[in-house]
């Protein structure tokens, strides 16, 4: 077998290997890719830095451990960027992992920033997603009173992060990160009657819907997927990993590119050499 | 669209009376022309193959509970257990629905008996796998790779999973003949497997394997009502590119029965 | 004493910590025995693809339950709702499937089913095409209308029409001219599906990418 | 509305004899089990009696008429006008058989349930090959099952921890996995499959070329020296693959969608009126 007739039979361990290098070592080592910064993106930052001091931010998670890799990013990126213009925020869960997990984030990145819990932010904890429509037709007329506790139990009344905070016109922004495309209904229920501002941040395979939304203006800015987070990253001047997965993303896409090249190059140096013998 | 407006109506009423009308005029015994579909015609060449190895077959009916593209999967099981059967080659059928399962055992076992062979049937092959979408992958991955399975059908509603059920059986070295009307997960078919369905050949599948006047008919109405849809938008392009030309022309306006309706 | 309080302490679920270790091993344990079926299909592949397959259907039984068999149904008897007794009769009919000499009162459940999906296709087929062919009235051209959009309108309909004509199965394509239109969906529908392949691989990317971080982030703590 | 109200109204006050009268919201579990399970067997078995006296060749009949009527109520509903609020007469009616069809589907689980149990039990039994393996199967099918309801009856920390444990260790990590591997699997079939053997497969080739490069910030690096402006903006790969995704790709793909929707109608319609002889069950009844 000469070597162009092995470039058509790559073993497929050799190639499930090399794509697991190439995605393991930008997420240990980093690896620098040049990122570009949408339009969609900076409207994701420009709604964060409008948003009035005196108003408070909703982070909603609506994702688990499947898209953690797209998702968590998001969702990590937007409470730096609270945290880092001492805006206030509070996370809203409908995944029970997503709650853990985003709590997890925040108290890493607070403790990161010197911010404390009840003070300059506030998790809301999980509910039940068969709780969607209720609580949205709800709590835009009394926050604390259909939110009831924190994360924790807490009464909501009791933690000064909610002073000031009544009724849907003191959230300033609404920030939906989902793997399951619930953007709708925000739309619908609290953007529609309130012309609350919405963000949001989809897994990739749901990004091309949302550029719809875009357009219609009915979002003010896009985070596609880990892409989107990154770019997010490089607005705020800190590689978190979204910078090194998207490092991971851009690998791997060349690892397919590269072998779909070698694969047709043995293809086409054998068939010409087969025809020059015949 | 939550209730029909009148011209949306007549439209699939239309449609419906095409369909009806060339199953009637079949079943008088005209004579109908169908072209090739060269994946469907793969399909007794993998049962052969299969045969010829003495190697089981495995069917999947798609990850959908019982809807349209189901029932069109499992008209397609049919004609499959019919010829293995008669072959005595073993077919396993992973279910992932409890009612498409019962349905899919029924047929089988029915397969069996009409060829006289009733014993041969083994409740074991058909089987209900999981409900949940990656259990029941890799469930399916485990019987490609312990049975040695000879050739896979896969035909039914899938989601992501296809190319995980396409690629193991391309690795275990099956035969693979698979068709979708999930028109993303297509692709993922072409490059794994050796024959693909497109679109909606997956619902002329059952007239063409097996030549009933009554699916040929319907299959034969389909095509008059693409036409009509055809006419339809050729139509309205004409028409809207008119109505930017003469704004004043307010017979244009059929064209907005069609608008999206808020609700 | 100290080991076994030390044991006593690795068990102590009642601590979420705790749950979570265990929670975080046995995760990274599965993902590698899945994995491995990449190399080749083993035993350790086989046996936790088993236990995939009984907890998933566990945990179906679990939620069917309590999702919908106790809200929509026991919660609906007990609340005075009785007729909803009628519901198990209809269930228990699909059982006869397993009674060899009055297997057709299954068949009439699975009729009724099969006429329930069938006639809610009127509905889908409208919900799904209606606003499709509507927004295919694409115009080719008009006042100050870009030529940019003139020209991928007509592109849009060119495919458009092209891949329909391939779908057309009592048609021979037999000479030139009306074999061309087919000939071009057709090409039409790989370059489609070439696209698909290619945007759906960053999502898949990044799916990988979140197991891969669990595996050296969660459980091995190398990376952050 | 009236006609289903009496309708319900006369099941209420007939039918469930165990229930009527004896059974008042608040009474215990076990009593309300007691009377479903009484009630059950007396409507079953009412019915029963009188399916077995239906003669075998009207059978067939009477299984199309119930394919019919079980569908007559969702075409009605789609086809009848609708009032101002967008419903029409049989709007609710039509709701409601959705939730019943869903709790109809829910009893057929036992079906499946009792199929893999059937299933592993062989093997386990005659000590199979491999029987470890469906041991395995029923430990975690319990564990899980029972973890679940433990916490959802009893709910407390240890509970909850073990449910969680169990659940995001085993059923969601698994999944997440399983879903994972087709990353590697895109990759061997992207190789194998994306060859320039035909026009065809070319055409395949150079559009997923282009998507993919286009959809990570390389392929946007790459063509970056072209103006973000002006007619030469189209050639830069982000704007290349959005384009063909939105242009060329959706008309195909509503192309495809038109023909397998009528195919899908065209299927409904024959099921519908039981016009397929045989395609399902063919034997005689």
């Amino acid at each position: 077998m000469t070597i162009f007739e092995k470039l058509q039979h790559i073993d497929r361990r050799i190639m499930y290997l090399l794509l697991l290098l190439v995605i393991a070592w930008p997420l240990i080592w980093g690896m620098d890719m040049p990122i570009m910064v949408s339009p969609a993106v900076k409207g994701v930052y420009n709604a964060v830095e409008k948003m009035p001091k005196d108003k408070m931010a909703i982070i909603i998670v609506y994702w688990g451990s499947g898209t953690i890799a797209e998702n968590r990013p998001q969702v990590e990126a937007l409470m730096r960027h609270f945290m880092m213009r001492n805006k206030r925020f509070a996370v809203l869960a409908f995944d029970p992992q997503g709650s853990k997990f985003s709590y997890d984030s925040a108290k890493i990145i607070s403790s990161e920033l010197h911010k404390t819990y009840g003070k300059d932010w506030v998790h809301w904890g999980f509910r039940p997603p068969a709780n969607l429509i209720p609580l949205l037709q709800s709590f835009p007329h009394d926050v604390i009173k259909n939110i009831g506790t924190d994360i924790n139990g807490t009464p909501l009344g009791k933690l000064p992060v909610m002073n000031g905070i009544k009724t849907i016109k003191d959230i300033g922004l609404l920030a939906d990160t989902t793997s399951v495309g619930e953007l709708d209904y925000w739309i619908a229920y609290v953007h529609g009657p309130y012309r609350t501002p919405i963000v949001y941040g989809p897994t990739a395979v749901m990004t091309a819907d949302a550029f719809n939304s875009l357009d219609a203006g009915q979002i003010n800015g896009l985070l596609p997927g880990m892409q989107g987070a990154a770019a997010y990253e490089k607005m705020l001047g800190r590689k978190g990993f979204a910078t090194k997965a998207t490092g991971a993303l851009s690998s791997s896409h060349l690892l397919i590119i590269a072998l779909i090249i070698l694969g047709n190059i043995g293809y086409i140096i054998t068939r010409r050499r087969q025809e020059q013998q015949a | 669209m939550n209730h029909a407006t009148l011209p949306v109506g007549m439209l699939i009423l239309v449609i419906c009376a095409l369909i009806l009308f060339k199953i009637f005029s079949a079943r008088r015994g005209k004579s109908l022309f169908i072209r090739r579909i060269p994946g469907l015609s793969a399909i007794d060449e993998a049962i052969g193959r299969a045969t010829e190895m003495g190697r089981p077959m495995m069917f999947s009916p798609g990850l959908l509970g019982l809807g349209l593209p189901t029932l069109q999967a499992l008209s397609i099981l049919k004609h499959i257990t019919t010829i293995a059967a008669k072959y005595r080659t073993r077919i396993i059928v992973p279910t992932c629905d409890s009612v498409v399962f019962t349905i899919a055992e029924e047929i089988s076992k029915e397969a069996y008996t009409n060829e006289g062979v009733p014993e041969q049937f083994n409740p074991d092959d058909i089987r209900f796998l999981s409900d949940d979408q990656f259990a029941y992958a890799s469930g399916c991955v485990g019987i490609l790779n312990r049975e040695k399975v000879a050739s896979s059908f896969l035909f039914g509603y899938f989601y992501a999973e296809s190319l995980i059920l396409a690629e193991t059986g391309h690795q275990v070295g099956a035969m693979q003949v698979a068709g979708t009307p999930a028109i993303t997960q297509i692709p993922f078919f072409i490059t794994a497997a050796d024959y693909t369905i497109i679109g909606d050949e997956f619902y002329a599948a059952s007239a063409y394997l097996s030549r009933e006047p009554t699916l040929l008919g319907s299959l034969v109405g389909q095509d008059y009502a693409k036409a009509v849809l055809v006419i339809i938008i050729i139509a309205g392009i004409i028409c809207t590119t008119l109505a930017g030309f003469y704004p004043s022309w307010h017979w244009l306006t059929w064209m907005d029965w069609f608008k999206p309706v808020s609700q | 004493m100290n080991i076994f309080h030390n044991i006593g302490h690795s068990f102590n679920f009642a601590n979420s910590t705790v749950a979570n270790t265990w929670m975080v091993w046995i995760a990274a344990i599965g993902t590698l025995a899945i994995y491995s079926v990449l190399y080749k299909e083993n035993p350790v592949y086989r046996l936790f693809e088993h236990i995939f397959i009984g907890a998933a259907s566990g945990y179906s039984v679990f939620v069917t339950w309590t999702q919908i068999l106790k809200p929509m149904w026991w919660d609906k008897i007990t609340s005075g709702e009785a007729y909803w007794v009628f519901a198990l009769v209809g269930g228990a009919m699909f059982y006869f499937i397993y009674s060899k000499k009055h297997v057709w009162i299954s068949r009439i459940i699975f009729g009724t089913l099969l006429g329930l999906v069938s006639g809610a296709a009127f509905k889908g087929f409208a919900g799904l095409n209606v606003d499709r062919i509507h927004a295919s009235f694409k115009p080719i051209a008009g006042h100050g209308m870009p030529l940019s959009e003139s020209l991928n309108n007509l592109v849009f309909i060119i495919v458009l029409l092209a891949v329909m004509s391939y779908f057309f199965f009592s048609f021979e394509h037999k000479n030139r001219v009306t074999s061309m239109p087919p000939k071009l969906g057709r090409w039409c529908l790989m370059f489609a599906f070439g696209a698909m392949f290619g945007s759906t691989v960053m999502a898949r990317m990044s799916l990988l990418i979140g197991r891969v971080y669990f595996l050296l982030g969660e459980w091995l703590h190398i990376i952050r | 509305m009236y006609i289903l109200a009496t309708l319900k109204t006369f099941l209420l006050k007939w039918f469930p004899i165990f229930t009527h009268g004896m059974l008042k919201p608040g009474a215990p579990w076990y009593a309300w089990l007691g009377g479903i399970i009484g009630d059950f067997l007396i409507i079953g078995g009412i019915l029963f009696l009188i399916l077995r006296m239906v003669p075998a060749r009207y059978r067939k009949s009477l299984i199309a008429l119930l394919t019919f009527l079980g569908g007559v109520p969702y075409a009605l509903e789609f086809f009848w006008p609708a009032s101002k609020g967008g419903d029409n007469f049989l709007s609710l009616f039509v709701r409601q058989i959705g939730d019943g069809t869903n709790v109809l589907y829910s009893f057929a689980l036992g079906l499946g349930i009792f199929s893999l149990m059937r299933f592993h039990a062989n093997n386990l039994i005659r000590k199979r090959p491999g029987w470890h393996n469906n041991l395995a199967f029923f430990v975690a099918f319990f564990t899980m099952m029972l973890a679940g309801f433990a916490n959802s009856v009893h709910h407390n920390a240890v509970n909850s921890n073990v449910f969680d444990m169990l659940f995001g260790g085993i059923v969601s990590a698994l999944g997440s996995t399983m879903f994972s591997t087709i990353g590697f699997f895109i990759v061997s079939a992207a190789y194998r499959a994306f060859r320039i053997r035909s026009g065809e497969a070319t055409l395949m080739l150079a559009a997923a070329f282009v998507v993919m490069l286009g959809q990570v910030p390389v392929g946007a690096w790459m063509t970056s020296g072209i103006p973000e402006n002006g007619v030469w903006a189209n050639l830069r790969l982000e704007n290349l693959s959005y384009w063909i995704l939105n242009q060329p790709n959706m008309a195909a793909q509503r192309g495809m969608y038109f023909g397998i929707e009528i195919g899908a109608l065209a299927m409904a319609l024959r099921t519908w009126l039981s016009l397929e002889r045989g395609s399902f069950f063919e034997k005689e009844l």
